[in-house]
């Protein structure tokens, strides 16, 4: 897999001839121009980019890349890429997949995908509904949310998308937004950069069957006070012009005044993408925040990155030692067996 | 055979004498090492150049309670001086190694036939273990008369045998079914030089286990040899089979070799995704066992992650393959019609087992014919090929492969738990004897835009792998553009694609061979037809029958969908036919659709397979109407 | 309708015209409100007394660029003073918005039909958007000739009417759609009652919308009145219906509906297990809206878990029933297999779309007929069901719910894209009109000990709900002993229970109505046999071809697992049979294979419904071989 | 549902008369011998309770039990359960299910039962292994696992099941063993006493396909140092005479010797089952432990309960809410609908 950085590529040699059949105003619009921005960015060959998608307006992504791809069936594209990944180990693999596609039909694969860490990003966008038909509640739609499938509210807990990857042992977990281009762009660069099953949540906004789910985190005024982006190493600081921290008491988070002076930014949690438990913490701030910052902010970034031995790595390490132990594969020995006969 | 070779033998002069075919059920406790001890007299037999058919019969899936009904393991042989067809309808030797087996199996034994007992598993714990309630033994109330009755105190003996050594009681008892063994070696004049080899290999690494098993062996065949009350030994002598190299094969383990042989003979490596299931699991463990093939398997998450992973793999360039059985089938619908639509090689086993739903996952049936075929949402036509007997399962494997990656499409094999299971020597190609498969890989960018969806003229489309700079394309589930394709909603291109689709898969008719009568006449008074596993019971049937003058023939398919193009010709030739399934008929109706003739069902469906005499005794009906 | 009463329309003497049918197309920009102005012209026709048929036709599922092609909306309604069938094969009138939804809606306007265009749709960036590439106006290259062509500024006129309006431009132009109603509801001569009352319900949050929507509305009527241009009006005279109340209904309401009248009937509450898909969903919706009928939604993570929730809950003693279409479906083969084992109530709509895999969601297709036969793996019948058209959704599911739960098995419901979102009259039952169910329900032990799986006469084992004292009892998926229902592997067990299951269903065919002949003679030369959504198309066209002399009938199935009783003999009176679908022929493959007729298929695949002239065309053409 | 304690019921009560068919010496004995004992014990009718379960050895379970039960598919228990819980809220549901069922094809359903939160007993039967199927490992199997379908060893990360249910915001999560009857039972009654869905981890010993596999935790010798039994409210300790605690430092839980003195129990990590970030930290104490007690051990017990509203209720409120508004269902009304219009 050439590594070379400037192919001298651009995002127009990644775009395919097929007309984009999104909602004019769709969050997914922003989300594949930034992948068509960072794709010639990463040193790949075009060839080399696999799209793997299951179904949903989400999933049409891979038909507007000029790369290789499948439009699959709903749920199974983790399934699909893992046996790809496998066959072609050299391959980039990019699974696209919306809320419903990825936690509720495709849940078992994408936990599955996940403790087996093969070497694949996957994007999930999250507009917190059924967006292909037509608007219905999924498994990130939050409580009582009103659709045409609940008329009275849902009843269902949702699911905390990075808190399920946690706990099924993904080794990359992040969370970025469509409105947020450039934030958009390093995470997925660094999702890139990973070795083993990246998750990346993006929200995203269907503005045509839950417009505005998000628009606490992206509106500008509000933005400062209810999203907080973490960067590894760095503390964990938000607000209008920076006067807030988050500060840790015990496990428990708390917000900081800056501006007061009884704090300063070393008494900030400093996060650390490494510490499993810390990044729990972040991962569950997950109440809705209040506009006026009263309240904890939605955290965004690379919240978890682990290493660990890759799927299709260890697979392919058991195949090259078993021909270094047995030779490779003699047919004639293997047909013929241990007890023959001849007949004259 | 005929029933007074045995009878004759029971008096008592110590003679030799020859019999045509033999089949022993050996029968015992799931712990007692009966499959083993049956498939060491069936390598020797085999080795010693008669022909072989053989039946194992585990209880079902959850182990019962030792000594129980429920806990009895069977393993049926037959083996002869002529051709054999099936592990043999009744046995001429039963040998039981508690009342339980007795009690379970007694029925399957031939009046006048031999009945070897281990008396030590008829005391009252046994006899009650099995039923026998009032606690009296069957041995001992003269209720076998009908039967030829040998007791052995085979615990007791061995034992003995094995006085001298240091092991446990345990260990020691563990060697039991050696000692019978030994004893059918005498009884059959067999040399005993496999068993003692395959003894050394298993127990390499206790010298220990090593002499006292070969103690045991020899102690069974000196009991036959000194105790004076054996005076007859049999002799089966060698069947004129083909010349050639031949080795024993069961059918799992000949589906794996078929596919690995494919692979090397395709230039690509095989990916199987499977989750497992009884009976089809143990596909996946023989190709596990042979990476340095570049096999590459996948224990998948369920049935779903299996065929979708393999169609990921197919996409990758290797060949996607996966396997299940009853429930685990039904769930690989949706995928099958993905792999349909992008039409992109793969290979689906299903090893039919008795349902319906979860149904009886040890016993064989023939019921997921018409879920192969019509299984799918929308006009989804997948090629279904079928194997007729455990060696069959290579070819047909073999050939699956074939048409999946020649004619870029989905291929259903049909095998079942009977021929899962079972074994028979198979004449064992090389590699040279392979024809070679030529996948419609196109690895390079010949100027023009590039179609993925434009065909040759066998209607199949390019396969073109991800990694080859100026092919890149997308492939989906939805409708596509003819040539291009792109997605499209065109009423017209629809109508044009399910067609073209269809085609694809019906001209396959002309890459497969013509369908041939495999017994009896072009022209006669009834056809039998059949697929699948029923061959060896109605081939043999129908041979007798035609020995004993019926206007009957044979035709058994190994290709369903699309069925040879001869075949409607072919049944012309026939006053009736009659389709014998284990299933409640399948094949029936479809070639009743198909060709509109009067074919009748003669349907089975007990979890096991037909014997011969049930198919002659069909076909006796039939004619004396 | 004749063509000539619209082009003598065209000579310029103010007349009122009457005619017995029209057929509209109005077509425009996803955002146009299309579809709220055909069923606002649906519904008032209805109300008047007209028949009417309709035919939404959306935009595939993704919402396509403004202005294009892939944006089109459509709606098609068919309305007369006669009995209409179908929502019409071709239009009288059909109402572009814009160029786009000319381009693609041309083919199905009648030569000299009236073909009314908003000027304001046809400017360059619209014909541009549409694939005018030169940019040339259809409007003014006189290639209109052969219709009659009315051109209004639709917009400009809509912002006229609202001068006086507060409301922004953008608000003003989204009535624009009532101004072309007002002007239809003038040509054809209608009260605006009942629009007008809708209006004043959907905007009663804002009195502002009310008074624009009703002034365009009313500006749109006297366009027309006032205008010296249009010379015509035209009077469509209510139909003779049989007597009794009616109303307007779609097919996945009626469903619901129907679902709840046999949850009423039989005292049970509806459970529906269901995960989203086009075009099942709105049955989803519907039923959401209706919890104080006790009816129990549940949105599962699948479908695998929509159908098991819903076994879950007939086991605990409510109706189960589940809806998917195309590879929903698929997916639930396994839990199928369950249900038929279990012997447990259970519904399953299949509302069916174009395949194989995600195919054409958002299109009409037949082709998952022999998936709902033979789609499971091992021996499992179960019966199926299909509706003719969206009223006959409310007796279908009423009858599969009653079958369900009086006979103890799943049942199939197919209906499909076409019924689902079509409308049409309906002559509403009362509650007491309708038959009640009775469900076996055994709610207590009678003494000896109790036998889940023992059958009364229908062949039928009773229905025992969790929470009865001393009927406490296991079930399962393995295969069970006769009346106790515990787990047996016995061969004869099996054999007798896959033929007891298999008998009950066949023995249902004594509790539904014999097979009648819809259109002409028991006895003729050609018959049609149809099944589902092409009810209307073939009916209509059975009617002209009798009335003009050929000896032709037609025979449509509901019934189609098991066939009524007395089909076979039926279709002996028939010289040919042809069977017409809407997909490569499944019908036609059972009926031969289980009568051995020679029927033949006519096929359409399109993701569209048979035109009535489609079927009058195959039948002529086979009249004159 | 009658709480009545005493109904005078025994453990025959609940007893079957189907021949049980486990393999001699299964851990599934015990269990089944645990729950027969506590059933009298919680004070519920036969009719009362229901045991749904899968497919495996585990899920014979129900055929044993003399109380109305399922023998359903291969890892859809829980979505079968859902279904019969909403049919019949009255019911006591008991879900039977193996590491295979419940966390290999049946993965999603488990986790999207979790997040609604049906008030069920899930009890999962961890042999890490599948053992109907003959000896393939499992998702819980560990890494290099030899059997039959990876003769050179399982490649697959495992999952932490107690981790995954956490993710998916399991509202009871514990473990314990079959080996250990008494905690067995007392961990089974709390679970059945607690308000949603309770997922109780039981470690089987599959003696024919797996022997062994958590002798480490079962053994007499070894238990005391590589078992811990944590209790609500309690220093968490251990060891030979509970010699040993366990203290957090940070989010570092150690060891701590109590013989040495300088620590005293007061000093010690005290179990706090509310506290969602600890049983974390509890859950992942995942490497097998050494026998000498030099590292951290396995946690037994309830590890979290938390209480949030049940699907079922919040669905049959739904309904009265609806009746009290529009009331009750008038079938006539409804098949009028809004506009009729008549021909005489
Ligand atoms: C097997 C199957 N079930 C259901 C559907 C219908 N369906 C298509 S997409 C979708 C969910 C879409 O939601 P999401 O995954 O969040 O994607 P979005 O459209 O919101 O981007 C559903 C239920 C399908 N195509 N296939
Ligand atoms: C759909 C389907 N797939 C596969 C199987 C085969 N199967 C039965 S049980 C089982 C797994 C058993 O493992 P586990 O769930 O851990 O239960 P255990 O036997 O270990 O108690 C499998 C793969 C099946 N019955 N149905
Ligand atoms: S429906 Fe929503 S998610 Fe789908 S394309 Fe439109 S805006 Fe985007
Ligand atoms: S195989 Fe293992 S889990 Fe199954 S019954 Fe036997 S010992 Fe128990
Ligand atoms: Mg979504
Ligand atoms: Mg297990």
């Amino acid at each position: 897999m050439s590594n070379t950085a400037a192919l001298a590529l651009t995002s127009k040699d990644f775009t395919s001839n097929q007309e984009v059949r999104w909602c004019p105003g769709c969050g997914d619009y922003s989300i594949l121009k930034q992948v068509q921005t960072i794709l010639p960015e990463i040193g790949l060959r075009r060839e080399e980019i696999v799209f793997i998608s299951g179904i949903g307006c989400s999933s049409r992504f891979p038909y507007y890349l000029n790369t290789y791809g499948m439009h699959s069936i709903h749920g199974r594209a983790p399934a699909i890429a893992s046996g790809l990944k496998i066959a072609n180990p050299a391959l980039s693999i990019w699974v696209i997949t919306g809320d419903g596609d990825a936690l509720s039909i495709g849940g078992n694969h994408l936990i599955h995908l996940l403790r087996r860490n093969f070497d694949m990003n996957v994007l999930l966008f999250n507009n917190e509904i059924y967006g292909l038909t037509k608007g219905q509640y999924s498994p990130t739609s939050p409580e009582g949310k009103v659709t045409k499938s609940t008329p009275m509210g849902s009843i269902d807990h949702p699911f905390n998308p990075l808190a399920l990857a946690a706990g099924a042992n993904g080794t990359f977990i992040a969370r970025t937004m469509d409105r947020d281009p450039k934030h958009l762009r390093d995470v997925l660069k660094e999702a890139n950069d990973h070795k083993g099953t990246s998750l990346v949540e993006i929200y995203q906004n269907c503005n045509i069957f839950n417009d505005g789910a998000f628009e606490v985190f992206t509106d500008k005024s509000s933005k400062p006070n209810t999203a907080v982006f973490v960067e590894h190493g760095k503390p964990i600081i938000f607000g209008e012009n920076n006067s807030k921290g988050l500060r840790l008491d015990g496990a428990l988070p708390v917000i900081t005044d800056l501006a007061s002076g009884s704090f300063g930014p070393d008494d900030l949690w400093i996060h650390d993408k490494h510490d499993r438990f810390k990044a729990n913490l972040l991962m569950r701030c997950f109440d809705t925040p209040k506009p006026d910052g009263s309240s904890l902010p939605r955290p965004f970034g690379v919240f978890y990155k682990e290493s660990k031995s890759l799927y299709e790595q260890s697979l392919h390490e058991q195949i090259a030692d078993s021909i270094k132990r047995k030779g490779a594969g003699d047919l004639d020995a293997l047909l013929k067996g241990k007890n023959t006969w001849e007949i004259l | 055979m005929k029933d007074n070779n045995l009878t004759d033998a029971a008096n008592h002069v110590r003679s030799m004498e020859e019999l045509k075919d033999v089949t022993i059920l050996f029968a015992g406790d799931s712990g007692d090492g009966i499959q083993l001890t049956g498939s060491q007299f069936s390598n020797t037999s085999a080795l010693f150049g008669n022909d072989i058919s053989t039946f194992p019969n585990y209880p079902a899936e959850i182990r019962a309670p030792q000594g129980t009904i429920a806990g009895v393991s069977g393993f049926q042989l037959h083996f002869g001086s002529v051709e054999i067809y099936t592990p043999g309808d009744q046995c001429d030797v039963l040998v039981v190694m508690n009342s339980a087996a007795l009690k379970a199996n007694l029925d399957k034994l031939k009046i006048g036939g031999t009945l070897i007992a281990n008396t030590d598993g008829f005391d009252i714990k046994n006899l009650k273990l099995a039923g026998y309630i009032d606690g009296v033994s069957p041995l001992e109330d003269n209720s076998l008369g009908k039967y030829r009755l040998i007791e052995i105190d085979v615990t007791k003996l061995t034992r003995e045998a094995l006085k001298t050594s240091t092991l446990g009681t345990k260990e020691k008892d563990r060697s039991k079914n050696m000692f019978v063994l030994g004893f059918l070696y005498w009884m059959y004049n067999r040399k005993m030089a496999t068993t003692e080899a395959f003894i050394r290999e298993k127990f390499i690494k206790s010298p220990e286990l090593i002499d006292s098993n070969l103690a045991v062996l020899k102690a069974g065949f000196n009991f036959g040899d000194t105790s004076e009350t054996f005076t007859t030994r049999f002799e089966v002598k060698p069947a004129p089979l083909p010349k050639g190299k031949y080795r024993n094969i069961m059918g799992n383990q000949a589906l794996a070799l078929g596919l690995i042989a494919a692979s090397r003979k395709s230039g690509l490596p095989i990916f199987y995704g499977s989750y497992p299931i009884t009976p089809a699991s143990d596909i996946l463990h023989e190709l596990a066992r042979h990476k340095n093939f570049d096999v590459r398997t996948f224990q998948a998450e369920d049935e779903i992650a299996a065929i979708t992973a393999a169609i990921g793999a197919s996409f990758g360039g290797n060949i996607g393959v996966t396997a299940s059985s009853g429930p685990g089938i039904a769930l690989k619908g949706e995928a099958l019609g993905l792999a349909c639509m992008l039409e992109i090689p793969l290979v689906v086993i299903n090893v039919q087992r008795g349902g319906p739903s979860t149904g009886l996952p040890t016993k064989t049936e023939q019921a997921d014919l018409l879920q192969a075929v019509y299984g799918r949402n929308g006009e989804a036509p997948i090629p279904v090929i079928a194997s007729s007997s455990p060696r069959d399962c290579f070819q047909v494997a073999f050939e699956a492969v074939r048409i999946a990656v020649e004619h870029m499409t989905p291929v259903f094999i049909l095998s079942d738990g009977y021929i899962a299971n079972g074994a028979e020597p198979w004449r064992y190609p090389s590699s040279d004897d392979l024809s070679s498969i030529h996948p419609p890989l196109l690895d390079k960018a010949d100027g023009d835009t590039f179609l993925p969806y434009k065909r040759d003229e066998k209607g199949v489309r390019p396969w073109v792998v991800p990694g080859i700079a100026g092919l890149e394309h997308r492939i989906g589930g939805l409708e596509k553009q003819d040539e291009t394709g792109n997605i499209s909603y065109d009423p017209e291109n629809h109508q044009t694609m399910v067609k073209l689709r269809a085609d694809k898969i019906n001209r396959i008719a002309d890459f497969i061979p013509l369908q041939t009568v495999d017994q009896g006449e072009m022209h006669s008074k009834l056809l039998l037809l059949s697929w699948g596993s029923t061959y060896g019971a109605i081939k043999s049937a129908c041979k007798e029958l035609i020995f004993e003058g019926y206007s009957v023939s044979h035709i058994h398919l190994r290709h369903i969908h699309p069925f040879p193009k001869n075949l409607g010709d072919l049944l012309k030739g026939f006053g009736h036919v009659i389709v014998p399934e284990l299933n409640s008929g399948q094949l029936v109706k479809m070639v009743r659709s198909e060709f509109l003739v009067n074919a009748q069902p003669v349907s089975k469906v007990k979890g096991l397979p037909f014997s011969s005499a049930e198919i002659k005794a069909e076909v006796i009906k039939y004619f004396q109407l």
